[in-house]
């Protein structure tokens, strides 16, 4: 079971208050209109699943309902670092 | 009885508290103090069990969590039966009843076990791979057969009475293990300020000091563990729990420990106590002290009743002042196999021989042995055990330099116990819970805790270090290291002087050669408990079962409920020699959680029964109970289903409900659909986003029903949201999707639109919700407010605050039925007050209450949806005949828009949602029934749809249904066929899903 | 090579099994295959078994980065049932179903498939809705199923709970007598050997590093022990490693991999006859031969390749088994453990043509893998040696996730399986 | 019907707040009302390791807001005389009001309950900007548990380390309880306050009788 640090609560939290959201910095496209097929169908359903470090979004749903990332190695489950919405992360895989 | 093998004196049992057992229907006598094991043997029982495939007969082999042989049946009565208890960590209770769990009729005379002698050489492994195959059909009775001979122990076949729970615990340093290791390092953490937890699953602290003879500054080494365990109890941040064991350790240094707090007084815990705990720990740092195990050897008849673990023997007679026999030989590969022959020698019995496999053994246990005249034969084995249900004696020896064949003339001895010990194997299996792989570590010939990204550190015997001052002094430094990690000053702790015991070198030695080949010799056990013999080990090699793994899966090595801890480093060792490699090469041994076994009941806590899930209640649920509802549960609600009167059918129910409504007035409690505050300056604006119909010119005052879509344009979910202020909406959802709603507005909220302004606040509990429902539900309502209802002042899809019954609502003229309807709300501390005001004033009315049944057929008869039930995530609005709720020219691109104009979602004749009536009104279609259009096609049959809702309505007075045709919406008129399983087609036509009332007028008046 | 039976185990009783043969071979591989898997687990053994066995394909390669089977197909709760929802599923898991029927008399191994019939309990309202529309699906579609009361369920099931004194009461249930259990280590072993019997080459132990693509066409894969070897085609098989051999092909596949845990107790006496399955309370139990529970728990909702999960997932899953079988309270879990599935978005599998030509992809299985496997290598093996896709295949395209034609088996996938 | 509330038409406002109390007349029944604790704590045991309250027909109001905006922060102080807490997983307490932080952006606000209106009426005049204030009175209680083993039960209930180190009095956490949720605040060095959710309301009351049973329930009017 995960211990993660909320960074709005300001401390470490157990598994249990919060959801898993999937990969995170995924952006709605600004107009889905001009998307194909394609293009719509990959931001909806295609997905990096790194075996390795990961940037996903996660909920605080049993505490403060914020929306957070983190960056956690899918292999080792080690988290590496959680920031806000908005901010980037400062681990990253080099491609 | 007698207890044959019980000293007069020493170990820690209390003589003054005999306690009285039963085994296999027979009572025993034993002490306060004693495992079931140690009773056993103090009683002579030598035959526990038969073994599982070739029903060999087998005795107590170890002393601890390694046993794999003593698996019993415990419990007095059905309810408190358990099965495959370990004999040798059940502690002995008084009335404890036990059985042997193998064997028939009797473990001592069983019937397999003649079956396994004649048959055993046809059962090598993965035997059952190659036979009970043709003819295909008798596979059924050759399984039944393997299932009956299968299985140990079973399961009660009444409810447990026991309770269980869980508790959550925070420490900064858990010491797992109360060995001399672990005692140093909770003494110096605890003394350091520390939060400290210290777990071990025998009955009290000390480890391999409780049963050994070593001393600590000159004095007994239990007087050193008395005084740890007096200071650690002095400190208010120290948690100590005997008989508990951690089995599991998980990511981010979480750890689960199960705490047996009764069975060791009786069956049953004591009334109101927990009879078993898990401590679901967070530990900051975890310090493993958990010990090693010692390898049994491997040779000829190793199982025979009698043979142990050299180590079992020494804690069997120092412990528990048994000794498990009269004349022993020893055969061991280093010196601490020497204890055991010391012990024995020195409680009086005979030492028939010790045979040490290394040719110059030296050392002072050694020289302790020469010293009190014991047979010592060197460069020698056991290589072959006589006996069937008892050892008689053994043939010895001697071997080559490496240790793989006989290397001379074989000597046999006569003897009732053969002690073995091939060295140790550190218990290291919490450090593999976490997906960190051993590695093998050739000084200390057996696998190490591997590299770990958990805050973990070891000590003591897990490292390799066996003596007992380097055990305290690792204890120590973990200790310190946790710490100093944790930024704490570290106090002094004076560790005691242990006695330097000098150690020879140990040699290197798993599999016991034979005169034959190992293929034909005598079976040479290596996991006891699954019957896998370093034959059947070979043979998997041969036939190409290379990899541990497949060796380990072939031969079923490691699968027992011991886990391998005496018998997966042999088995590994020889799988090597078979495939010519070295034990790292030919991998390594993951373990997984749970360390032993854990109860059940245990894992489950407080939630099970009652507590299983919560049930939730409207603030009206008392009012239902007493008025005889029968409910439905809706997520976790528990909604009025219908509510049957005396006498009543539940059909008769619904159609009494359902004309009482449409004739007059009915109720409903509509508490449980989710409800949201939404308040900002765009607030109106981002409604139009997660909608797919238009808000923006929705007044205040006015309701509006709306649906929302997931990305890929799927309808799921929908309600009325009604226009409170300029800036303020309360938002309703369905009542089992009110969660996913209200996070689905905050995620779009928080990661898409950050910068609109707008606040969500779920207020789902603060209202009870009440829908009178019927063409005299204005003359009901307006008897119970001032408030002027009429048609012109309160129009359909209006809202008002007004007082209801003296307190303040809401009420929302909306409908659901297609009835005149009121939707009150109040706050729902005063609930229950207006719906009993209602009931007051509505008996002239005859005010009938309905459930979620009759809900759902009034609001069918209208052709509204239920999200979830006629929508299934596959469908978008237009498949549901609700374009009209799709505003396509909204400025924003609303969530769902884009998805439901994919190539395959706009392609003709996808399932569409209609109406759908039975050439027979009498017949009501079965919801889940299948559309064809050629019912006498073949199998497999084109089908074109489902049956999403389907009603008898009392007042259309014939059935009624909904479900989903290919291309329906444009084939109102035609034929679809419903095969069902009875062997029935029924027919029905397509036709609009609004069967009553299609213009609107009786909501509209 | 040798034939497995009674007789020849007593033969060779007589010589104490020395003689035994290898069950496949080790070989060094070959320049160049017609056809190489990638992956040998369960799919891609069966791949290549019927690949050479059916098709006549036998210049066959099955590339292993580690052992024989030592994916998920060691590592599943062995169920087997073909009653999917959609017709596209269905029609896929009963070709699935209607070769394990056969499956131990075809491969001369005792996958001890055992049709024990397969529970899945209906607790709600809604379940019973969505059992009734499955089974009406599944008796059209020529799967065999039933609608069953309570009363019947006790009757097959006399230990569980059953009556309405539970948070969830059961209130039906679908029954498959078809489905059934099978021992999985044994499943790929099978086909190895049957494989191999038929001249394909078994190559553990290797990774493949790189694909050779030339002008959008696969020519070959490049491997950690043996450099280059080539082929016509490529099917790759390796479930959560999909994405990283996608990645060298140069697209992306709509997977995420997740842990899925299961658990077995300690082994006890026959108890349980049937599989029983529960998608409201979150659980699944049968009994296995040697007398264990094997009880599967939910997936995790995070990613993760670590072979293991998060300890309530356990905690949920033990408290729907202690809810469906109160008796069992007392009976103790021996062993936890994770696999790593690889999920679509509609948890259906993709069976498919790639953007590169002559590249196939046989993935996503989520928790249904297991009892597709014969199905699986099948459609997928004809699919190699045709190089167009099989029928049956057709619908489970990666494509699918562009155009949206989805086959949403969610419900019936449920938990588990 | 009691009509000592006049009822008017509102002119078109951007927020609809209203009195949600009827008159005096009408008692409300609480989340707890059916567990008729006010009978057991006469009959019931008068010692035990844990001790429950109801502190019932609180009003609860949650106040979303921008904790940057110093006008909007000092419109608190105008209306409850007391500051919002900013830093996280804190509360403050003065005379009948106290206030925790539930989130960046919301507190909740309790005062007696027949004080919601005329605290919702102040705030929308002194309140300007973006902002929210729902009365949640009727959707949720506090349950006030004290005594030597509230901790050993709290432990049994929450994942939270109530050690005082890591849970000073004063602290308020959004925490899961059971398999419930509950907002948990510690009042005392063996006190602590729980604001649970209506209709989780009997599930959590027989959940603290279970936990509670080895140490014995007692409970207070």
């Amino acid at each position: 079971m995960f211990h993660i640090y909320c960074p709005h609560c300001g401390e470490y939290r157990e598994e249990e208050e919060f959801h898993a959201k999937g990969q995170a910095h995924i952006a709605r496209p600004l107009d889905p209109e001009a998307c194909s097929d394609k293009e719509w169908g990959e931001y909806l359903f295609f997905r990096k699943n790194p075996r390795g470090l990961h940037h996903e979004l996660w909920v605080h749903a049993a505490g403060c309902r914020k929306f957070f990332n983190v960056t956690r190695d899918t292999q080792t489950y080690e988290i590496k670092e959680v920031y806000k919405i908005g901010e980037q992360p400062s681990f990253v895989t080099e491609e | 009885m007698t207890q044959k093998n019980r000293l007069q004196s020493g170990g820690r049992i209390d003589r003054s508290k005999p306690l009285t057992f039963t085994y296999n229907g027979k009572q025993y006598k034993g002490y306060q103090g004693d495992t079931l094991a140690s009773a056993m043997l103090a009683n002579g029982i030598d035959v526990i069990g038969r073994s599982f495939k070739y029903s060999r007969p087998r005795g107590i082999i170890a002393a601890g969590a390694e046993e794999p042989n003593a698996i019993m049946q415990l419990g007095a009565t059905e309810a408190t039966q358990v099965p495959n208890v370990r004999a040798t960590q059940q502690e002995l209770f008084n009335g404890l009843v036990s059985g042997a769990t193998n064997g028939w009729p009797s473990v001592d005379t069983d019937v397999m076990g003649v079956l396994g002698k004649v048959g055993g050489n046809m059962m090598p492994p993965g035997f059952y791979y190659k036979t009970f195959m043709y003819p295909q059909s008798m596979w059924d009775t050759y399984e039944s057969i393997i299932r009956k001979a299968a299985g140990l122990g079973r399961s009660p076949l009444e409810n447990d009475p026991d309770m269980y729970d869980k508790v959550n615990q925070h420490c900064d340093v858990l010491v797992v293990g109360a060995g001399p290791a672990g005692l140093a390092a909770a003494l110096t953490a605890a003394r350091s300020g520390a939060r400290v937890i210290i777990a071990d699953e025998q009955s009290e602290f000390g480890g391999s000091l409780l049963s050994s003879k070593e001393t600590l500054n000159g004095a007994p080494a239990s007087e050193w563990v008395s005084f740890v365990v007096d200071e650690l109890r002095g400190y208010d941040d120290v948690m100590m729990l005997p008989r508990s064991t951690v089995n599991g350790y998980h990511d981010h240094n979480f750890l689960t420990i199960h705490e047996r707090r009764t069975d060791h007084i009786a069956d049953r815990a004591p009334d109101g106590q927990v009879r078993q705990r898990m401590h679901r720990v967070r530990a900051k740092w975890v310090v493993l002290a958990t010990g090693a195990h010692e390898r049994p050897l491997v040779f000829a008849n190793n199982d025979v009743p009698g043979c142990m673990v050299a180590n079992a023997v020494s804690t069997y007679i120092t412990r528990y002042g048994v000794v498990p026999g009269n004349d022993l030989v020893l055969m061991t590969t280093n010196d601490s196999g020497y204890q055991a022959a010391l012990d024995w020698h020195d409680a009086g019995r005979r030492v028939a021989a010790v045979v040490d496999t290394r040719k110059n053994p030296s050392g002072d246990r050694v020289d302790a042995a020469r010293k009190r005249g014991l047979n010592l034969i060197t460069g020698s084995a056991v290589i072959e055990v006589q006996g069937s249900k008892r050892v008689s004696g053994v043939s010895v020896a001697p071997i080559s330099a490496d240790g793989k064949s006989v290397a001379g003339s074989v000597t046999k001895i006569s003897a009732d116990t053969v002690a073995s010990s091939g060295g140790w194997s550190p218990v290291i299996h919490l450090s593999c819970h976490t997906g960190s792989r051993p590695v093998w570590n050739e000084e200390v010939v057996g696998f190490l805790p591997g590299p770990t990204v958990q805050k973990q550190l070891t000590a003591g015997a897990i490292n390799g270090s066996y003596s007992t001052s380097k055990a305290l002094a690792e204890g120590q430094q973990a200790a310190l290291d946790a710490i100093a990690a944790l930024g704490m000053k570290a106090a002094e702790v004076v560790l005691p002087q242990a006695v330097e015991v000098n150690e020879g070198q140990p040699m290197t030695l798993f599999h016991i050669p034979h005169l034959k080949s190992t293929a034909k010799a005598p079976k040479q056990f290596v996991d006891y408990q699954n019957d896998v013999t370093a034959a059947g080990i070979e043979l998997a090699c041969r036939e190409g079962y290379e990899s541990i793994e497949h060796v380990k899966r072939y031969t079923a090595m490691g699968f027992g409920t011991d886990q391998g801890k005496l018998g997966n480093i042999n088995g590994m060792a020889v799988a090597a020699s078979a495939l010519n490699k070295t034990i790292p090469e030919t991998g390594t041994t993951i373990f997984r959680p749970n360390y032993t076994p854990v109860t059940f009941g245990a894992i489950a806590g407080r939630d099970c029964g009652e507590l299983f899930d919560p049930k939730r209640y409207t603030a009206m649920h008392k009012w239902h109970v007493e008025n005889g509802a029968k409910f439905e549960d809706v997520g976790q609600w528990k909604r009025p289903w219908y509510f049957p009167k005396a006498g009543e059918s539940m059909q008769d129910a619904l159609n009494r409900e359902c004309k009482a409504t449409r004739e007059s007035v009915g109720i409903l409690d509509a508490s449980t659909l989710g409800k949201i505050d939404i308040q900002g300056k765009d607030a109106r604006e981002f409604l139009g986003r997660v909608y797919t119909n238009a808000w923006a010119k929705l007044a205040v005052g006015k309701c509006r029903y709306g649906l929302m879509c997931g990305e890929d344009g799927m309808v799921f979910d929908d309600g009325v949201t009604s226009c409170l202020g300029e800036n303020h909406f309360v938002m309703t959802t369905t009542s089992g999707g009110a969660a996913r709603v209200y996070e689905w507005l905050e995620l779009y909220h928080q990661t898409e639109w950050p910068e609109m302004e707008v606040y969500f606040n779920t207020v789902t509990d603060h209202w009870a919700t009440m829908t009178i429902s019927g063409p005299n539900s204005r003359k009901l309502l307006q008897e119970l407010t001032d408030y002027d209802v009429s048609k012109e002042n309160l129009g359909f899809m209006d809202w008002r605050e007004m007082q209801v019954a003296g307190v303040p609502a809401r009420v929302f003229r909306i409908s659901f039925t297609g009835e005149l309807s009121f939707e009150i709300n109040v706050q729902a501390n005063y609930g229950l007050h207006v719906w009993e005001k209602l009931f007051e004033h509505g008996a002239k009315y005859n005010l009938t209450p309905y459930g979620t049944e009759t809900m759902h057929i009034l609001r069918a008869e209208k052709g509204f949806i239920i999200a979830g039930q006629d929508t299934d995530g596959s469908v978008h609005p237009y498949d549901l005949g609700m374009g009209w709720c799709v505003s396509p020219n909204k400025p924003f691109s609303f969530i769902g828009k884009r998805g439901m104009a994919r190539e395959d979602c706009v392609r003709p004749n996808r399932k569409q949602l209609v109406g759908l009536k039975t050439l027979d009104p009498n017949v009501v279609l079965p919801e889940g029934a299948q559309g064809v259009l050629d019912p006498n096609a073949p199998i497999p049959m084109p089908m074109v749809g489902h049956i999403t809702s389907s009603y008898w309505s009392a007042n259309l007075g014939r059935s009624i249904a909904m479900g989903f045709v290919k291309g329906g919406l444009d084939k109102m008129g035609e034929k679809v066929f419903y095969p069902l399983a009875d062997g029935r087609v029924i027919e029905a036509e397509i036709c609009s899903p609004i069967f009553l009332d299609p213009k609107g007028e009786r909501q509209n008046v | 090579m040798q034939k497995y039976s009674g007789f020849g185990l007593f033969k060779h009783s007589l010589n104490h099994h020395e003689d035994w043969q290898r069950a496949w071979r080790n070989p060094t591989p070959k320049k160049k295959y017609d056809v190489i898997i990638v992956g040998g687990g369960g799919h891609g053994l069966a791949t290549a078994y019927y690949l050479a066995k059916q098709f006549g394909v036998t210049n066959v390669a099955v590339i292993e980065k580690g052992y024989l089977g030592g994916g998920n197909t060691a590592r599943n709760t062995t169920i087997v049932r073909s009653n999917y929802l959609w017709d596209e599923a269905a029609h896929l898991y009963e070709h699935a179903m209607k070769l394990w029927e056969g499956l131990s008399q075809d491969l001369n191994y005792n996958v001890m498939f055992s049709q024990r019939g397969v529970l899945n309990l209906g607790h709600t309202l809604q379940d019973m809705r969505d059992i009734e529309r499955r089974v009406n699906a599944n008796r059209l579609n020529g799967v065999d199923g039933e609608v069953l009361d309570p009363k019947q369920i006790k009757e097959i099931v006399p230990h569980m709970d059953c009556s309405e004194n539970t948070r969830y009461p059961i209130m039906g249930a679908s029954w498959q007598p078809r489905g059934g259990v099978a021992r999985h280590d044994a499943v790929a072993w099978g086909f190895a050997r049957g494989a191999d019997m038929h001249g394909v080459d078994l190559i553990q132990q290797t990774e493949v590093t790189d694909l050779i693509i030339e002008d959008g066409t696969i020519t070959g894969v490049k491997t950690n022990r043996y450099g280059e070897i080539k082929a016509d085609r490529v099917g790759c098989v390796v479930a959560g490693n999909s994405g990283v051999l996608a990645k060298m092909a140069g697209f992306e596949l709509p997977l995420e991999s997740h842990p899925l845990q299961a658990l077995v107790s300690e082994p006890i006496k026959p108890i349980l006859d049937t599989v029983v399955m529960s998608n409201h309370v979150h659980g699944y139990v049968s009994q296995s031969d040697k007398g264990d529970l094997v009880i599967g728990a939910g997936i995790d909702g995070y990613n993760g390749y670590g072979q293991r999960g998060s300890f309530p997932t356990i905690e949920h899953t033990v408290q729907a088994i202690v809810e469906l079988f109160p008796i069992f309270s007392r009976v103790r879990m021996n062993r936890q453990w994770g696999g790593i599935v690889d999920t679509c978005p509609d948890a259906c599998p993709i069976i498919s043509e790639t953007p590169v030509k002559n590249l196939f992809f046989n993935c996503g299985w989520g928790t249904g893998g297991f009892k597709a496997t014969p199905g699986s290598g099948n459609v997928f093996a004809a699919s190699l040696a045709k190089g167009e896709m099989h029928e049956l295949a057709k619908p489970f395209s990666m494509f699918r996730f562009h155009n949206g034609a989805l086959i949403d088996e969610h419900g019936a996938a449920g938990v588990a399986h | 019907m009691s009509d000592n509330v006049v009822v008017e038409e509102k002119p078109v406002d951007t927020v609809a707040i209203m009195n949600q109390l009827p008159g005096a007349d009408i008692v409300g029944q609480s989340p707890l009302h059916h567990a008729e604790l006010d009978a057991l704590s006469k009959k019931g045991v008068r010692k035990g390791g844990v001790h429950l309250r109801e502190n019932k027909l609180q009003a609860h109001l949650t106040l979303r807001c921008n904790p940057n905006n110093t006008e909007q922060l000092a419109a608190v102080v105008r209306v409850l005389d007391v500051a919002l807490p900013l830093q996280p997983l804190t509360s403050v307490e003065k005379g009948d009001v106290s206030i925790r932080w539930i989130s960046p952006d919301e507190w909740l606000i309790v005062v007696p309950g027949e004080k919601a209106f005329e605290v919702e009426t102040r705030f929308r005049e002194e309140m300007e900007g973006h902002h929210s204030l729902v009365n949640s009175s009727g959707g949720s209680t506090i349950l006030e548990l004290s005594g030597d083993n509230v901790v050993d039960m709290l432990k049994k209930s929450t994942p939270i380390d109530l050690h005082p180190k890591e849970f000073p009095v004063g602290k308020v956490v959004s925490t899961v309880f059971a398999k419930s949720s509950a907002i948990i605040r510690r009042t005392g060095d063996k006190r602590f306050e729980l604001v649970i959710r209506r209709s989780f309301a009997d599930y959590i009351w027989l959940w603290i009788q279970d936990a509670s049973r080895e140490f014995g329930l007692v409970i207070e009017a």
